[in-house]
């Protein structure tokens, strides 16, 4: 085995791939190799490290160095300073890894500091298609206790007792719903992995596919043991062609060294498993209409009860978690329940992936404890709004979620807590809206994405998501009535109460809670027709502030539709407001900030 | 049927031979599909690759006329890999030293040598027949039409009995009726040897009972049967034929043959609803009620009798069969008259054993399920629960011997018939319906790929169909729904009608079917 | 996979490849690797500490490698930091030397003087 | 056996009944669209919402099962308000034109409103726009009016197993359509018009040979007169002719074939005999019945006096009534004395 003094790890997942990470990859290796390092520094491509507004990542052991935003040709300056060198390049690191002139290691990023990862802790640790590194970090050592020396019980019942609750959406009692489907009556049960991750912005399970595949093997192993499946989906949309890729290399490296298959540490447990491909509806990660779509029907969703503990796949009893669920349970077997529920709130035990995105300065993925306040993530570990804006609304839980408004920053992330906020925990999205956004905008953003994904097969959500984003168009167009928002809000109950699915049943979340937090917003838009936070373009007036006019007529020369007039250096200028096309190019132009829209 | 409709959904094995069941008994077709969906084990035996052979486990194309040594192999399986039921054969049933040792010469490889099948095919049908909890065997005239027609009855019978699939919910030798009322007509004894419930014309005992119920004399010998009628016409023994809604001279075989019978004919009758090719022969022709116009009961294949309701009047002055008759009856001296079809049921119910607790304040609902001996009783779902009619289940062995007409150098094709989904017998009915005859509009030959080669034959071209009895022209189907030197033609329509090439002399020794699955013909693109 | 035995065997081997990327608490051993260093053989002096700390399998040890030290004469060099103690730097190390170290200041807590910089000064 | 009440009323019902079936034991009807006892629960229009023990979401009774101490409110002021509103949802992309609708008269969908009083949509946003598809010989598809209860695509896929027709689209615009949305007549579809006969609204519709109203019509159960499966089914009937045919329960559980559904025309086609015919002058000729039975006796009698009984033979008829064949064969046997009575069963 040969030894390294340098480990260069550079990040595979999705995001920095889609910015050239291949490359980078390869002009180390090139690199390496011309300069005759090749036994002293290994290239290791790995998971996404999380923070992919820093992308694309390297990162360069022993000393932890975090380069970002790299560029191909940065390598040459990384390779011939730090590792022939050993002169870190202190221009290319990320920003704030360099605290009063000394470089951090990773760890103690801010970005990084406060988060805890548990689901994700191998992700940006190790390479994703060696088998061995997944070993190496303690992998399969939970299956190969759990095989040879529990009882399917006795694993239920640290399950249980470690609190985890599904981290997919409704946040079900992990526990509770295997006991379920060890309990079902059935001569063939599955387990299966919901790794059809549909909310917009939201990418954890992607990432621990990418960064840690066999921690999703494992842990699904080790819920076949315990429920008494021996066969396992895991159903991935074929949007995810890296996860598919190295989930599916991983399988086949289990299989060779017998983690999967007949008589897995010579026991009686035989485990097989196979990728069901999904065409990415977001409907399908809706557990019966994922079931449906696994069998080869139009992923629609099922009525329950039955619930898929009892009849899922094939009708035979079925336990589902979600991927981010699975990557806990290995981490619960080894370490204990006690330690997983020291973690977090009463109710809500040991960590969550959030995908931070929206007006906030650290993009990306952050795995932090449950009871970490809203603040603390979105300004500790996100480092706050950019360009100074002030912080309006978080929208958590994706197109089933609602927004939670600056007064209530200080809430300890729960699931509870969310619902309580009318908000849930969804998937773990978490978009942060400042000033500039329009709340109404933002309710229409949501509304339209579950118009556009609705199933369409029971009435409410078919119908009604559709007549409320009609009520939204209008009441953005400045044409809503009052008896709009009245009817909005009767809708939306109506959709909740009676909708087949989760998805039907929360898709009102993000007006409902806009109408709440935000209603004088609405109320602008309908009776005052203007739309405060400038977004809405019917709305908008655009006007010249005249002391501030220097009768310049830049504003003029940019208009398209030539509706500013005004003599260039005699007079003020003016903009003809029903000519205006609301194209903001005048405002963008105007070097002495004299326009305004309102 | 020894069994009901609805145990289809209760089998776990369905063994169809000989009947293309969604084409032509659509309703349980569907079942049958439905079943297999649920788990069931479906195995098809059929000259053509049916829409049921595409939801089979196994599919036997076999050649026509070989059902016979099929079950003869599938016993010879089921008895070398021990999937018999031997408390069964004990208990219930004789003579099964005799089948056993019938079955001995029916290896898979001789079988299918003769059926023209995969050995291993044969093999797998067995074990999935032999090894299933409730199988059920469905058949249709693909079994009877043969000059071995009952023998290949019997010998489905005796792999029934083999396994024991026979008395239980789910299983059955179930022979599936083509029209909506043979059971009751066989059941009223539209038959020459029996009188209604199947008791035996010669039978003194039961020709007294009848003479005491009727009140006049009758006859202790068994009549004609439909083929013998034709002959005795020809030969002018037989001088009047009476006709109820019947079409022979499309749904006979050998069209020439029955016309020339019924034109040596002194006085025919024709009773029906439109004049058919039959009628147009006859001396007299009386105007019939259709089904909408009359009450009365139609019995369907599980025996179950079910009342039809007049919903309308019937055209002109047409009148109900049975008022005809009374009124002839009536004429020729015969005093009794009815006023109803309820009082005809009446006195069937006193004649007929199994009819006995039959009457129509008992019909309302889902009619009743004959043997129905008592006022009470509620119908039977299942036969020959308990015991067989004649106490033991006897075996029957049954040797195989090939069809009469066998392909020769000039018939080197076998013809076989059947029906469409979209016709029904000889359209009477059905060719009154413009959408019918869009879909289903002509008669034609369903050729196979490599004998249309052969042939040079397209589809779409017309074709010269020619067997020792006649000739007809039809458009050619060329169609891998069939294979080999097998042709299909649907026997429905009067223009290229299978039934000029059929053969009405070779007749299955007991039942007197006709051969009409198997005819050798040739064929050529007409000029 | 046969049992625990043959997995954790498995892990012990694949350790070793990846224990860098832990985030390093303990002593820090950190070698100039700038080009005076390189070219006074800082390159060998790196190479068998590494196998030296994995041959011990020394836990919490890291080396690391650094740019100029500021003392080019002395290369090869490197520095031992450990918690609450001060830091020791080595000087004009080769690799037997610097199994030495290892041997003694890192696994015994036992500076070896003789090469310390403070040794070479006097 | 499970207690629950509903409306109050106590009820005592097998486990696994579901809220509908145990309603319906006590007599209390609960709307539906999309359901149907043969088919696998779909739970998709919503409109059997019912309140349970006051909780906040409404589950369906289709599909939910009861459970000892359970409270049910079918008509409560929720529930009221959701009926309503999926019924107003459902009227804001369906035509209004009752007026001359087919179905008028046995729509569920105008059914319901009337109960519900819901005159019109209070919507006036986006409508689907499809072409009525008239491919087919015997119905057609009509998508503008279809509330897509999904019931046609589970008869089509779980009971007759054609698998013709599925979902296409999603959300707003899910429709009921063939594949490649190539027409009717170019998909499976074996035309058995079980679809058309669970179709709630007139989507899927006959095509109409008569004018007719439902409430015009009678309906007379009985059998149907094709193969021997014996379909139960009505026939409905205005001014003396079938204008319709409906399956019934029976063997054939509510499922008919294309001849059952649809190939009833014969019935009132003209070429029906209407008067006996005697051939006259090597013609068949209109005659009067005593005209007929006349020529028949006299034919009877004279061969019987020549040649004895033996002369005779009879084919019965399996196309006609038991009673029918029953009065046949006892016309040749008891009245002409010949056991020679035969019928096609061979065929």
């Amino acid at each position: 085995m040969e030894l390294y003094r340098s480990h260069i790890l550079v990040c595979g997942g999705t995001g920095c791939v889609s910015s050239d990470s291949l490359k980078i990859e390869e002009r180390f290796i090139d690199l390496i190799e011309k300069n005759d390092l090749k036994n002293e520094a290994k290239v290791v491509k790995t998971g996404c490290f999380g923070l992919c507004e820093a992308g694309p990542i390297v990162i360069v052991y022993p000393e932890g160095a975090f380069y970002s935003q790299l560029k191909v040709e940065d390598v040459d300056t990384i390779v011939s300073e730090h590792l022939v060198k050993g002169r870190i390049v202190t221009d290319l690191l990320y920003k704030e890894s360099i605290q009063e002139g000394e470089m951090q290691s990773i760890n103690d990023v801010g970005f990084y500091k406060k988060q805890e990862r548990v689901a994700l802790r191998n992700c940006g640790v190790i390479n994703p298609e060696v088998i061995e590194e997944y070993i190496a970090y303690d992998g399969y050592e939970a299956l190969g206790r759990v095989l040879t020396d529990m009882t399917p019980e006795e694993v239920i019942q640290i399950v249980k007792d470690s609190g985890l609750r599904g981290r997919g959406g409704g946040g079900f009692p992990t526990g509770l719903k295997w006991d379920f489907t060890a309990k079902a009556e059935g001569d063939q049960k599955y387990v299966a992995c919901n790794a059809d991750e549909g909310d917009p912005g939201a990418f954890m399970d992607r990432s621990v596919l990418e960064g840690d595949p066999h921690v999703i093997i494992e842990s699904m192993a080790i819920a076949a043991y315990a429920v008494g499946a021996n066969k396992g989906y895991v159903y991935i949309r074929a949007e995810y062609p890296i996860a598919v890729n190295r989930l599916q290399i991983a399988i086949d490296q289990a299989k060779d060294m017998g983690l999967l298959g007949e008589n897995i540490f010579d026991t009686d447990f035989s485990f097989d498993m196979e990728i069901r491909l999904g065409a990415g509806a977001f409907v399908c990660g809706e557990e019966t209409a994922l079931i449906n779509s696994i069998e080869g029907k139009r992923g629609m969703p099922r009525p329950r009860p039955p619930f898929p503990a009892v009849k899922g796949i094939f009708n035979k009893p079925t336990l589902l978690n979600n991927v981010e669920t699975y990557a806990n349970v290995p981490q619960i077997i080894l370490r204990g329940a006690e330690w997983f529920s020291s973690i977090g709130t009463e109710k809500s035990k040991g960590t969550k992936v959030f995908a931070l995105g929206g007006k906030i300065n650290n993009t990306g993925l952050l795995e932090i404890p449950m009871g970490t306040t809203l603040r603390e993530a979105i300004y500790d570990v996100g480092g706050g709004i950019p360009n100074g804006k002030a912080f309006k609304a978080v929208q958590t839980g994706g197109p089933s979620g609602g927004c939670i408004p600056a007064a209530h920053i200080d809430t300890p992330i729960d699931y509870d807590n969310l619902i309580e906020l009318g908000s849930m925990m969804g998937s773990g999205g978490m978009i942060v809206m400042d000033e500039d956004n329009c709340m109404v905008d933002i309710a229409r953003f949501f509304l339209d994405f579950t118009v556009e994904e609705s199933c369409g097969k029971c009435t409410p959500c078919r119908d009604g998501t559709k007549r409320m984003l009609e009520m939204l168009d209008k009441i953005a167009a400045g044409t809503g009535t009052v008896e709009d928002l009245t009817k909005l809000q009767t809708l939306a109950k109506t959709i909740k109460n009676a909708s087949l699915c989760g998805l039907g049943q929360t898709a009102p979340n993000p007006v409902l809670s806009t109408l709440h937090y935000f209603m004088d917003e609405y109320e602008a838009h309908v009776h005052e027709k203007r739309c405060p936070a400038g977004v809405c373009k019917a709305l908008l007036n655009y006007m010249v502030i005249d002391e501030k006019c220097k009768k310049c007529g830049i504003c003029a020369a940019k208009c398209p539709v030539n509706c500013i007039s005004g003599t260039k250096g005699k007079t003020v200028y003016h903009i003809d407001t029903e000519q205006c096309i609301k194209c903001n190019a005048c405002l963008e132009a105007c070097p002495f900030d004299a326009i305004k829209k309102g | 049927m020894t069994n009901s409709v609805d145990e289809v959904l209760k089998s776990d094995v369905l063994f169809v031979t000989g009947s293309n069941t969604t084409e032509n008994h659509p309703v349980i077709g569907s079942k049958m599909k439905q079943a297999v969906t649920n788990g069931a084990k479906l195995i098809v035996a059929d000259p053509r690759e049916i829409e049921l052979a595409h939801y089979a486990d196994v599919f036997l194309q076999i050649k026509p006329g070989t059902s016979l040594a099929l079950s003869n192999g599938l016993m010879h399986v089921i008895l070398e890999e021990g999937l018999q039921d031997d408390g069964f054969i004990e208990e219930r049933t004789e003579n099964f030293e005799a089948l056993r040792e019938l079955v001995k010469d029916y290896t898979p490889e001789k079988v299918a040598e003769i059926c023209e099948v995969d050995a291993n095919d044969i093999i797998k049908a067995a074990r999935i027949y032999g090894e299933g909890e409730r199988s059920a065997i469905y058949y249709c005239m693909g079994i009877t039409q043969h000059s071995t027609g009952t023998e290949s009855v019997m010998s489905i019978a005796n792999l029934a009995m083999l396994t024991g699939n026979i008395g239980r919910e789910g299983t059955g030798v179930n022979p599936l009726r083509g029209q909506n009322n043979v059971q009751g007509a066989c059941d009223m004894g539209g038959l020459p040897n029996v009188y209604p419930g199947y008791q035996p014309v010669v039978h003194p005992e039961i020709k007294k009972k009848f003479e005491n119920a009727w009140g006049v004399e009758l006859s202790d010998e068994n009549g004609l049967t439909l083929p013998e009628m034709m002959d005795n016409a020809l030969r002018k023994s037989l001088k009047m034929i009476y006709v109820m809604g019947e079409n022979p001279m499309v749904s006979d075989p050998d069209t020439a043959h029955i016309r020339k019978a019924l034109e040596s004919l002194d006085f025919l009758v024709v009773q029906d609803i439109f004049m058919t090719e039959t009628a147009e022969l006859a001396d007299v022709v009386l105007p019939a009620t259709a089904y909408a116009e009359k009450d009365g009961t139609f019995v369907n294949t599980e025996r179950r009798v079910q009342r039809i309701r007049k919903a309308i009047d019937a055209p002109g002055e047409a009148k109900n069969d049975w008022e005809i008759f009374m009124n002839l009856m009536n004429r020729l001296g015969y005093e009794k008259t009815y006023q109803s079809a309820s009082e005809i049921m009446d006195e069937i119910a006193v004649v007929t054993p199994q009819y006995a607790g039959i009457d129509y304040s008992r019909l309302e609902g889902d009619g009743l399920q004959w043997p129905c001996p008592t006022k009470t009783h509620e119908g039977t779902k299942i036969l020959h629960g308990e015991r067989f009619a004649r106490g033991l289940g006897l075996f029957k062995p049954a040797q195989y011997r090939p069809s009469a007409e066998v392909a020769d150098e000039e018939y080197p094709m076998i013809m076989t018939t059947g029906r469409v989904l979209y016709q029904y017998h000889t359209r009477t009915m059905t060719g009154k319906t413009e959408g019918l005859n869009n879909l289903a509009p002509e008669s034609y030959i369903e050729i196979s790929p490599e004998a249309a080669v052969r042939k040079n034959i397209e589809n779409g071209d017309l074709i010269k169909v020619s067997s020792r009895r006649g000739s007809i022209t039809v458009k050619a189907k060329v169609t891998d729904k069939i294979s080999g030197n097998t042709v299909f033609i649907p026997f429905h329509w009067a223009e290229g009608a299978a039934n000029v090439l059929t053969s009405g002399s070779v007749l299955d020794e007991y039942s007197k079917i006709p051969e009409l699955k198997v005819s050798a013909v040739n064929i050529e693109k007409a000029m | 996979m046969k049992s625990l035995e043959e997995l954790r065997k498995l892990r012990k081997d694949s350790l070793d490849q990846v224990d860098m990327r832990r985030s390093g608490k303990g002593t820090r051993i950190v070698v100039g690797m700038a080009t005076c260093g390189i070219s006074a053989g800082a390159r060998p002096v790196m190479m068998a500490l590494v196998e030296e700390v994995k041959k011990r399998t020394l836990q919490d040890v890291t080396v690391t490698q650094t740019g100029c030290i500021g003392a080019c004469r002395l290369e090869p060099m490197f520095e031992v930091y450990r918690a609450g103690e001060e830091k020791v730097t080595y000087v004009h190390m080769d690799g037997e030397k610097a199994k030495r170290v290892v041997a003694e200041h890192i696994v015994n807590g036992k500076v070896v003087q003789e090469y310390t910089i403070g040794a070479y000064e006097k | 056996m499970v207690t629950l009440s509903i409306n109050g009323q106590r009820v005592e019902v097998e486990q696994d009944t579901t809220v509908l079936e145990a309603a319906a034991t006590i007599g209390i009807k609960i709307p539906t669209f999309c359901h149907d006892p043969r088919l696998k629960p779909h739970g998709s229009c919503r409109i059997c919402v019912v309140e349970v023990n006051g909780g906040k979401n409404l589950p369906t009774a289709c599909v939910t099962p009861v459970y000892e101490g359970m409270e049910v409110e079918t008509e409560g002021e929720e529930v009221v308000t959701a009926r309503k509103e999926i019924l107003d949802l459902l009227l804001a992309d369906h035509p209004l034109e009752c007026l001359t609708c087919e179905k008028a008269g046995e729509c569920t969908l105008q059914d319901l409103c009337y109960q519900y009083g819901i005159e019109r949509t209070s919507y006036d946003g986006e409508r689907n726009h499809y072409e009525i598809d008239y491919s087919n010989d015997f119905y057609y598809s009509d998508q503008n009016k279809c509330i897509k209860c999904g019931k046609c695509v589970m008869v089509c896929d779980q009971l007759q197993e054609t698998h013709a027709i599925g979902f296409a689209e999603r959300g707003f615009e899910t429709h009921i359509a063939t594949p490649m949305e190539r027409g009717l007549s170019e998909s499976t579809c074996v035309s058995c018009g079980n679809c058309v006969s669970v179709c709630p609204v007139d989507a899927l519709a006959p095509k109409k040979k008569t004018k007719f109203r439902y409430w015009e019509t009678e309906k007379v159960r009985t059998t149907c007169s094709y193969c021997g499966v014996g379909c139960q089914m009505d026939l409905l009937v205005k001014d003396n002719k079938v204008v319709e045919v409906q399956p019934a329960e029976g063997v054939n559980d509510r499922m008919l074939c294309v001849k059952g559904k649809f190939a009833f025309d014969f019935l009132s086609h003209p070429n029906r005999l209407k008067m006996p015919l005697i051939r006259k002058d090597g013609r068949l000729q209109e005659a009067s019945w005593e005209e007929a039975y006349d020529t028949i006796i006299g034919k009877i009698n004279s061969i019987k006096e020549e040649n004895g009984p033996g002369a005779f033979a009879g084919l019965t008829s399996a196309r006609c009534s038991t009673e029918d064949n029953y009065m046949m064969q006892k016309f040749m046997r008891a009245a002409i004395g010949t056991n020679s009575v035969d019928h096609c069963a061979r065929l």
